[in-house]
């Protein structure tokens, strides 16, 4: 089996540079590849693209590279948790291309997949479709909506082997997966990083062949956004 | 005239035995409480979960278990979890029977708008436009009234849309309506205490009165 | 949780009749639907278009059904074990569509993700294309192939929970999870149902959502095509 | 002149370490036998599995552990099972470094025929279409003539075609050929006791020789 596994996150990310494009996997900060964005914040580089469901909060995920203008654009379905994002939008500072949520997880599977296109009807009728090619099949408009083409996606997996297979807890798998799949370059970060073999085969989500590097991260915070429970 | 509650509690009554139901945030999110026991029902959430079950007791919140408005939440017996791309591809087959959402604005042909307000809020349509234009049946929770007063049930949404021609139903503080093919709001029910001129006053859009509208059973 | 426990294969297929277009899970005989395709059998109902990678050997799987005449079109990647299959080709009894395993997936997959119809290359300059529309994507050309349109998609999992979730058993996933997706109305036959709650949620294939019917398969044949073995 | 573990072994130094590879049935099934043990290769079998062991041992045939072949395998640390829509999704994105498979005809530009002969044989294409139409790299395993005594190695293809313009290289009982980019086989490699002039009478396409050609190390 080929050993995919790094020592940490500056090295995973070392040949990340200026102007890039990156797909960081999570939704909310559930799942988010918390040790590769820390590693992305102090190594300090700038004009990012960046491709995630959300854009953090102040203080945590993709907040702390907004606070350090390290983002140029940012493409997300949903950024409504974050002031200092509102902030450099409106100033002008960061360019954002909001999209809907299934055409964002839609165009990562069709780069995972190799399908330089697919259709959904999300959109269409709404400013979203402005410019963009419409078909119609069986009746109803569709948009066409092309596959990201992403120079790394980062993700964040429960547990994953030395052969880069990653296996996702409950509702972190969300877009780590897709984007998983989507990266030119993959870069895993995990829970708990174990020998190939010790994963059963039928239960793992994400086979080793789209995964780059792997690396078991460290001090995971896993922040909740909105602590909701019921009373005994 | 209802509170959220009481919109929650009579969208509920919407939702039959055996349906696929996918919850929208704020008002929509309540409506999970007022299912009967006896019915059947998997709520969807699409971050990626089948079987949404009530919030966990405290210090049993799991950071790795949320629904689609970041909440934490529990799983069921027969649950199960999916990546973002199966979960809207599922949206997109029309596997899930209702959507229940939440609108600023609604007009005469079912278009909404929930996402944006040109030079003031821009938060995003997650996962909204997906649903919209691919459910079988919509049904929004809303206010029939913003805060300045003006009606948000119009002839024609002046919000960016989320969706065209796919609301076919409205619950709000005062009446039940429905979306009618020809356009047009079809007044179904009143909100107790509520009159028949007190909901014309508060529509905008063409409103369709016909015979005597019983009050709602909540 | 919805109960989608149906007693038998009699009374899954039950409504399935004649001229109806079928999906039928497997790989060569690996995870077919054994007991729906006895049951069809039994059924005797004809002119049925058929989707499937294969069509099975001259006495088991869809050669059973070959055998009765109970296909008008079959669409598949691979028929070379069959040689009733053959005869009924050559003698212009069955219409046969062979298209691209890859192909064949995608469409199940497109189905089963709401998508239209999707690009994929496989075909290009080969007589596959005839008729197709072309698309150049990045100076590569693709084929826009149209997304499945079955009646039913009858497949086989390992073991089913009572709400439909399924979890499959190394290869012979194969094409049962596409097709579990697929169809509008999908039969699954397993080989251990289990009450709702048994089964993990994060090891499950096909979600519940996807599964109209299921109901535990019995006296599984499990036919091996190719034993081959390595001494010790 | 090769026989048939000779093509595959040949074909086995083509293999790099860290390589995810896909071997077509027949000679390339073999080429695994041949792979060094020190190279880090991970075999893709396109019915869902990555990480191919060897044959089991007799009586613990798995008939839910099949290759491609249709024959019973084994997994080996480090495999994962996966369904035929991620099988060829993960092959149209070109994450497979290596196809190799075998042919009927391949010609000078490298279109390859291998899955039907008009009126005489039709199993269909399998997963070859989409392997050729994607791949990286394609190795075909062949024999240079046909039992009739006639070259598979041709101007043209003159039966239906598998793919267009996508060989890069054979091995064949006699020859290493390239397939170079402005046309035509080049000549890199003899077999065992195979002269320069044997190879060019058994290729009806054109073969392109140039300098001394060693004789295979196999």
């Amino acid at each position: 089996m080929i050993n995919k596994v790094v020592p940490d996150a500056q090295t995973a990310v070392s040949d990340i540079v200026n102007g890039m494009t990156l797909m960081f996997g999570g939704f909310g900060l559930c799942g988010i590849p918390e040790n590769c964005i820390a590693a992305l914040v102090e190594k300090g580089i700038k004009e990012l693209t960046c491709i995630s469901n959300n854009a953090g909060v102040d203080d945590f995920g993709l907040g702390l590279m907004l606070k350090q203008r390290q983002l140029k654009k940012m493409i997300a379905s949903y950024v409504g948790e974050n002031a200092e994002f509102e902030r450099q939008l409106l100033s002008g500072e960061l360019e954002v291309d909001l999209i809907p949520q299934g055409t964002l997880a839609t165009r990562c599977l069709a780069a995972g997949y190799g399908m330089p296109a697919i259709f959904t009807p999300a959109g269409v009728g709404t400013e979203i479709a402005e410019g963009k090619e419409m078909r119609n099949f069986n009746g109803k408009e569709y948009l066409m909506e092309m596959a990201f083409d992403a120079d790394f996606a980062l993700v964040k997996a429960w547990k994953g082997d030395t052969a880069g297979n990653l296996i996702y807890k409950a509702t972190a798998r969300n877009f780590n997966h897709v984007m998983a799949m989507a990266g030119k370059i993959t870069i895993a970060e995990v829970e708990h990083l174990v020998p190939a073999g010790e994963l059963d085969p039928d239960h793992i989500h994400t086979p080793g062949v789209y995964v780059q590097r792997i690396f078991e991260g460290k001090d995971y915070e896993k922040r909740i956004e909105q602590r909701t429970v019921r009373s005994r | 005239m209802l509170d959220k509650n009481g919109i929650a509690k009579r969208i509920a009554k919407e939702i039959k035995d055996g349906f696929y139901v996918n919850l929208g945030i704020g008002i929509p999110t309540l409506v999970a409480n007022y299912i009967p026991q006896e019915l059947n029902v998997v709520l969807q959430s699409e971050n990626g979960l089948l079987g949404m079950g009530p919030f966990p007791y405290e210090g049993e919140e799991d950071p790795d278990l949320i629904n689609a408005g970041k909440q934490t939440i529990t799983t069921l017996n027969g649950s199960a979890f999916f990546d973002s791309a199966m979960s809207f591809g599922m949206i997109r087959a029309q596997k899930i029977d209702l959507t229940i959402l939440g609108a600023m604005e609604v007009s005469e042909n079912g278009d909404i708008a929930n996402w944006k307000i040109p030079g003031k809020l821009v938060k995003g349509m997650g996962g909204a436009m997906d649903l919209v234009a691919s459910a079988k049946n919509i049904i929004v929770a809303m206010q029939h009234i913003n805060k300045a007063g003006e009606s948000k049930i119009l002839p024609q949404c002046t919000l960016p849309l989320t969706g065209v021609a796919c609301v076919k139903k409205i619950v709000t503080e005062l009446a039940v309506l429905d979306v009618v093919p020809e356009g047009g709001f079809k007044l179904i029910e009143r909100a107790p205490g509520v009159s028949v001129e007190e909901i014309k006053a508060a529509t905008a859009g063409k409103l369709i009165v016909e015979g005597d509208i019983p009050e709602m059973e909540i």
